[in-house]
């Protein structure tokens, strides 16, 4: 099929569905007639539509964990306890890395050994393995929306399994499922497979059944300026809404820096909002901001502090939901109890300041002005370089280092770009690789980062972005020579 | 003489912040680093240490997985003649907060010579290694 | 002595200091050369007015818990623990409450019953029974500045001993240490005792030994408002400095609206200066935020979301130090693991935050106005009662409700005000009483709280106090009738 | 008939918030509440329910003093022949987190016939109360 950023034909759908739905055995028990009289019945409380709008209008932030062990009971107990001990707003299920490859065998061979080791021998639920049956078990058993989370590049099965299980959102994208999650996968395999996932979630759309989509926002979750995030945020968005897709949750994890993060979250809310709207598409649009990302303290009462001060910004942000670290996020996967705790920790933060904002102050406005001209740099620069089609634009951009992800595994990333922290603790870029910046914003960055080489009496240089790296490991924000 | 280590990251694992830093200090250590990436496959580790004569493979894990990832690697490398090859691991190795010494006990008796907890700093795998492989500070 | 603002003579100060010392026998364990040379050999690092000064010059918010149990070897235990563990900047010893009464028999039994029980059955040290030598066994097995903390209308005897023990603070004032903490002290005998305490600090100074004094800023620690605090930080202030006391740290208790809070702060620490220059005292003037003092939620990782949200605003005003809370708040008094667990969820996010502001938005501008303007009402009504004189001022102030402090013991309060949130958290006043405010500013709290009581479609009304009262322990600031 | 209880914080404590909306909820529960406030002794606690003739005494204490505090009172409400008086008590009673099964069988030793914890709501004092002064709801 020839790449371009186009809606599918339903013909285009079912001809590739065909060869999808015969992946792995599971595959047969999709039937779309009879998911659509499922989702149908889907209450608007354990809606992911439904809820986020809920949000976006009383302005209030949801809270959602990160969640998902091998077997099905114990993932039914763990969101359980998450939704009645946590008190999560909306749940997840995280899918192991296994399925994340499709390398549904091992997933097999993880399930069996779990149930003789009696314990998660997987790193989350394989839902393809467990197939619609299994993923409704799940559904079933919990109050709240669902949503699958996971970094698969090829998630044509597991979104057909999900959504027919009434798992009314998906996370994922061309570029955000890809390019930090995989090694090998072209951008247009990957961009043609999450066509497949939108269109999809289309079809279902034209069926009167409201399914919400989230591009995964923090990328490599490392040092991401804003304006890169936010650009293949918006591109991933657009690229959702050709396929039919109506209710996006944009995303972006937090950097660290209160004005930076607020106005990122702003500039990505409203240029989306203008894209979707030159675009002609209708989108209903909302907000997700990612807690800390990077390395976290090893000690939990540290780690509280990183989790509230995300809620926070979160809040302060106008965020429609934020996701949720836990205080083992340093030794791995959490335990269901610090899991809840992470989400406490942040539910009374989030209601300490609920209808809190922060207001407009002039370096608050500048930030979202400079993130916006980044942003529009890179975007213009994509539609150019792809002669106006988004599809084609994507794997041109990624090929010259137009768009170009700090820290990402893929042999597709140029892998160019060198971020590093101001004196305040923005994320600035100290190496532009082929960013297509102006002069102007390219000084500005640099004049900042010499403003803190000055400042720590050193040169600015890549021991500057390993000491940002390990910092709020460390406790702090900056990494400072002496720290 | 300068020493060849292969590194990468094993499994489905495409955690690769901490194999780019690991690459820089061990470079600067002075060893000469055969960086696999992430995502690879025991094979891909025993191929390049064949290729590259390498004296060391440090394996890391970020996922959980590397219980499963990890079986028989010591095995395969005896029958790919890489007899008693130094082999170390390191990262989130086991799904959940588990005692650490369990961890390491488990990872040891597959037949890795040294086993990492998070959060390890560079400097002590390469202080560790300079040790093994008989380098002068 | 007649009442009034002016420095004691030596005569006046010795006459009293003779009684003071024999109201217990440790009391004859203080001598004043003895005393300044011991202080003079006190290093840098061991100095709050060197610690604080530094921490200001830097623009660094320095962590300080609270603590004190009745034996000494527990009580260096615990204190160590909260320097080497919980990482702590400064050290307190938080005094038992019959101490603070100067009930000294029944601190001997409270002594004598905790060496039998094998625990602490008083609810913080008795320095006054341990004396000099005791308190300098704590001070010297330490390596931080120490402070003592309580709540003492009469603490001359107390001051006497720490001070002599190497103890660089002192908390406390004629006001802030009575009229919440008291129920039949008269304000005459109390300013009268915190001249004595001041002029003691005044005497050092002379000898050339820097002490720093501390006015209790959050007072009753519920709802109070930003302005009646103000006004009380500032006259205390004020009545220390003529006492010639140089190094005053004053502080404001989070009320939990970002930019009250921050308004608070800015305010205080401006208006203060400005009143120490209009006055002719030469300070050296810092700020103290308070982590929340109201009710805790029992849930420990909820408390650890109100810790760091009280950090977090501490960092954003720029305080000097931060009183930090601890996860056990809302069971009574922590083990020093949990104490020492509430500083380090502070210091983390006070690490992450360290550099940030909050920049100044037209929002803040204004709260910052509104918050000066009251407490001008307030002090030039203070001074005018007074005919000029601060301490007759403050005396016939609180007998006409002109000072008024919300929820306070003292029967020489006249409890009239009451305040309440309005819509964004922020405390408004609900009944003025005797406040000397102008028309214009009742008329915008009222506006205020009826916007609130419209959005909750419930009456203006003592309710609302009950329920903000309540509320954070339940997980909000604005106690909401559906909550 | 209006029933009468003594409320007050017991000792050298100056809390003053909680003992002001107990008693509002009290007041508002039909109660007639002689409130003598905080830092009260027990011989004020004992002569405030002579004068008062009242039917119960509530003691709070939030400091953590409550076990010296309250030490003697059911028998001085003995001896000032206020045989059977209800005694409550609440609040932060020891200090630091103890097992509060053991709190609670300890102050009932002392006498007390109701024991509550810190967070109690106001509410479970007063349906205790009306049930143990026969109140019908």
């Amino acid at each position: 099929m020839e790449l371009k950023n186009k809606k599918w034909t339903e013909d285009e759908f079912f001809k590739a569905r065909e060869e999808v739905l015969n992946q792995w055995p599971t595959g047969k028990g999709v039937n779309l007639e009879e998911a659509a009289e499922y989702l149908r019945k889907v209450p608007e409380h354990k809606s992911f539509p439904f809820k986020l709008k809920k949000a976006k209008e009383q302005g209030i932030t949801l809270a959602q964990p990160r969640a998902g062990v091998a077997l099905i009971e114990d993932h039914i107990n763990l969101l359980k306890y998450l939704q009645d001990e946590g008190e999560a707003d909306l749940l997840p299920t995280t899918i192991d890395s296994y399925t994340r490859q499709n390398r549904y065998k091992e997933c097999e061979i993880g399930l069996e050994e779990s149930r003789k080791a009696g314990r998660s021998m997987l790193n989350g639920f394989p839902a393809v393995n467990h197939g619609v049956e299994g993923c409704r078990k799940v559904f079933e058993a919990i109050d709240l929306p669902l949503q699958a989370r996971h970094g698969t590049p090829d998630a044509r099965l597991l979104s057909e399994i999900i959504h027919a299980a009434g798992w009314t959102s998906n996370e994922g994208g061309a570029i955000s499922y890809n390019i930090p999650y995989a090694k090998n996968v072209s951008l247009e395999k990957s961009i043609l497979d999450w066509q497949y996932c939108d269109r999809l979630v289309g079809l279902y759309e034209e069926m009167g059944i409201s399914l919400n989509r989230e591009p995964f926002g923090p990328l490599t979750g490392t040092l991401v300026p804003p304006s890169i995030s936010n650009a293949i945020a918006i591109i991933e968005g657009l690229l959702a809404a050709e396929q039919g897709v109506k209710n996006i949750t944009l995303g972006y994890g937090q950097c660290g820096n209160l004005i930076q993060d607020v106005a990122a979250m702003k500039a990505l809310e409203e240029q989306a909002n203008e894209y979707f709207k030159e675009y002609g598409y209708d989108v209903e649009l909302t907000t997700v901001f990612h807690q800390w990302m990077g390395g976290f303290p090893q000690d939990e009462a540290k780690a509280f502090g990183v989790i509230s001060w995300g809620s926070a910004t979160a809040a302060l942000a106008g965020a429609t939901k934020v996701i949720v670290k836990t205080p083992h996020e340093a030794v791995g996967i959490p335990t269901k109890e610090a899991n809840a705790a992470g989400i406490k920790a942040t539910k009374q933060t989030l209601n300490l300041l609920r209808g809190q904002r922060l207001p407009m102050p002039k370096e608050l406005e500048e930030e979202i002005k400079l993130i916006k001209m980044e942003t529009k740099c890179i975007l213009d620069k994509v539609f150019e370089v792809g002669k106006g089609d988004l599809a084609v634009g994507v794997v041109k951009a990624f090929e010259m280092g137009i768009l170009d992800i700090p820290f990402a595994p893929s042999k597709f990333n140029a892998g160019k770009v060198l971020p590093a922290r101001d004196n305040n603790g923005a994320v600035r870029i100290l190496e532009f690789g082929n960013l297509p910046f102006t002069k102007e914003i390219k000084d500005f960055h640099r004049s900042l980062l010499e403003e803190r080489a000055r400042y720590e009496k050193r040169k600015i240089g890549f021991q500057m972005v390993v000491d940002d790296i390990n910092a709020v490991g460390k406790g702090f924000l900056v990494g400072r020579p002496n720290y | 003489m300068q020493k060849t280590v292969v590194l990468g990251v094993i499994g489905a694992d495409c955690h690769a912040v901490g194999n780019k830093i690991l690459e820089r200090a061990l470079s600067e250590a002075g060893f000469n680093v055969v960086n696999i990436g992430v995502m690879c496959s025991q094979e891909e580790f025993i191929n390049a240490t064949i290729e590259t004569n390498a004296d060391a493979i440090l394996v890391s894990s970020l996922y959980g997985h590397g219980e499963i990832d990890c079986r028989g690697l010591r095995e395969k490398c005896d029958e790919a003649g890489l007899k008693n090859i130094l082999l170390y691991i390191g990262g989130n190795l086991v799904v959940g907060k588990q005692d650490w010494s369990d961890v390491e006990k488990r990872f040891k008796g597959m037949g890795f010579n040294r086993v990492y907890p998070p959060g390890t700093s560079p400097e002590i795998g390469i202080r560790d290694l300079k040790r093994d492989l008989g380098i002068e500070d």
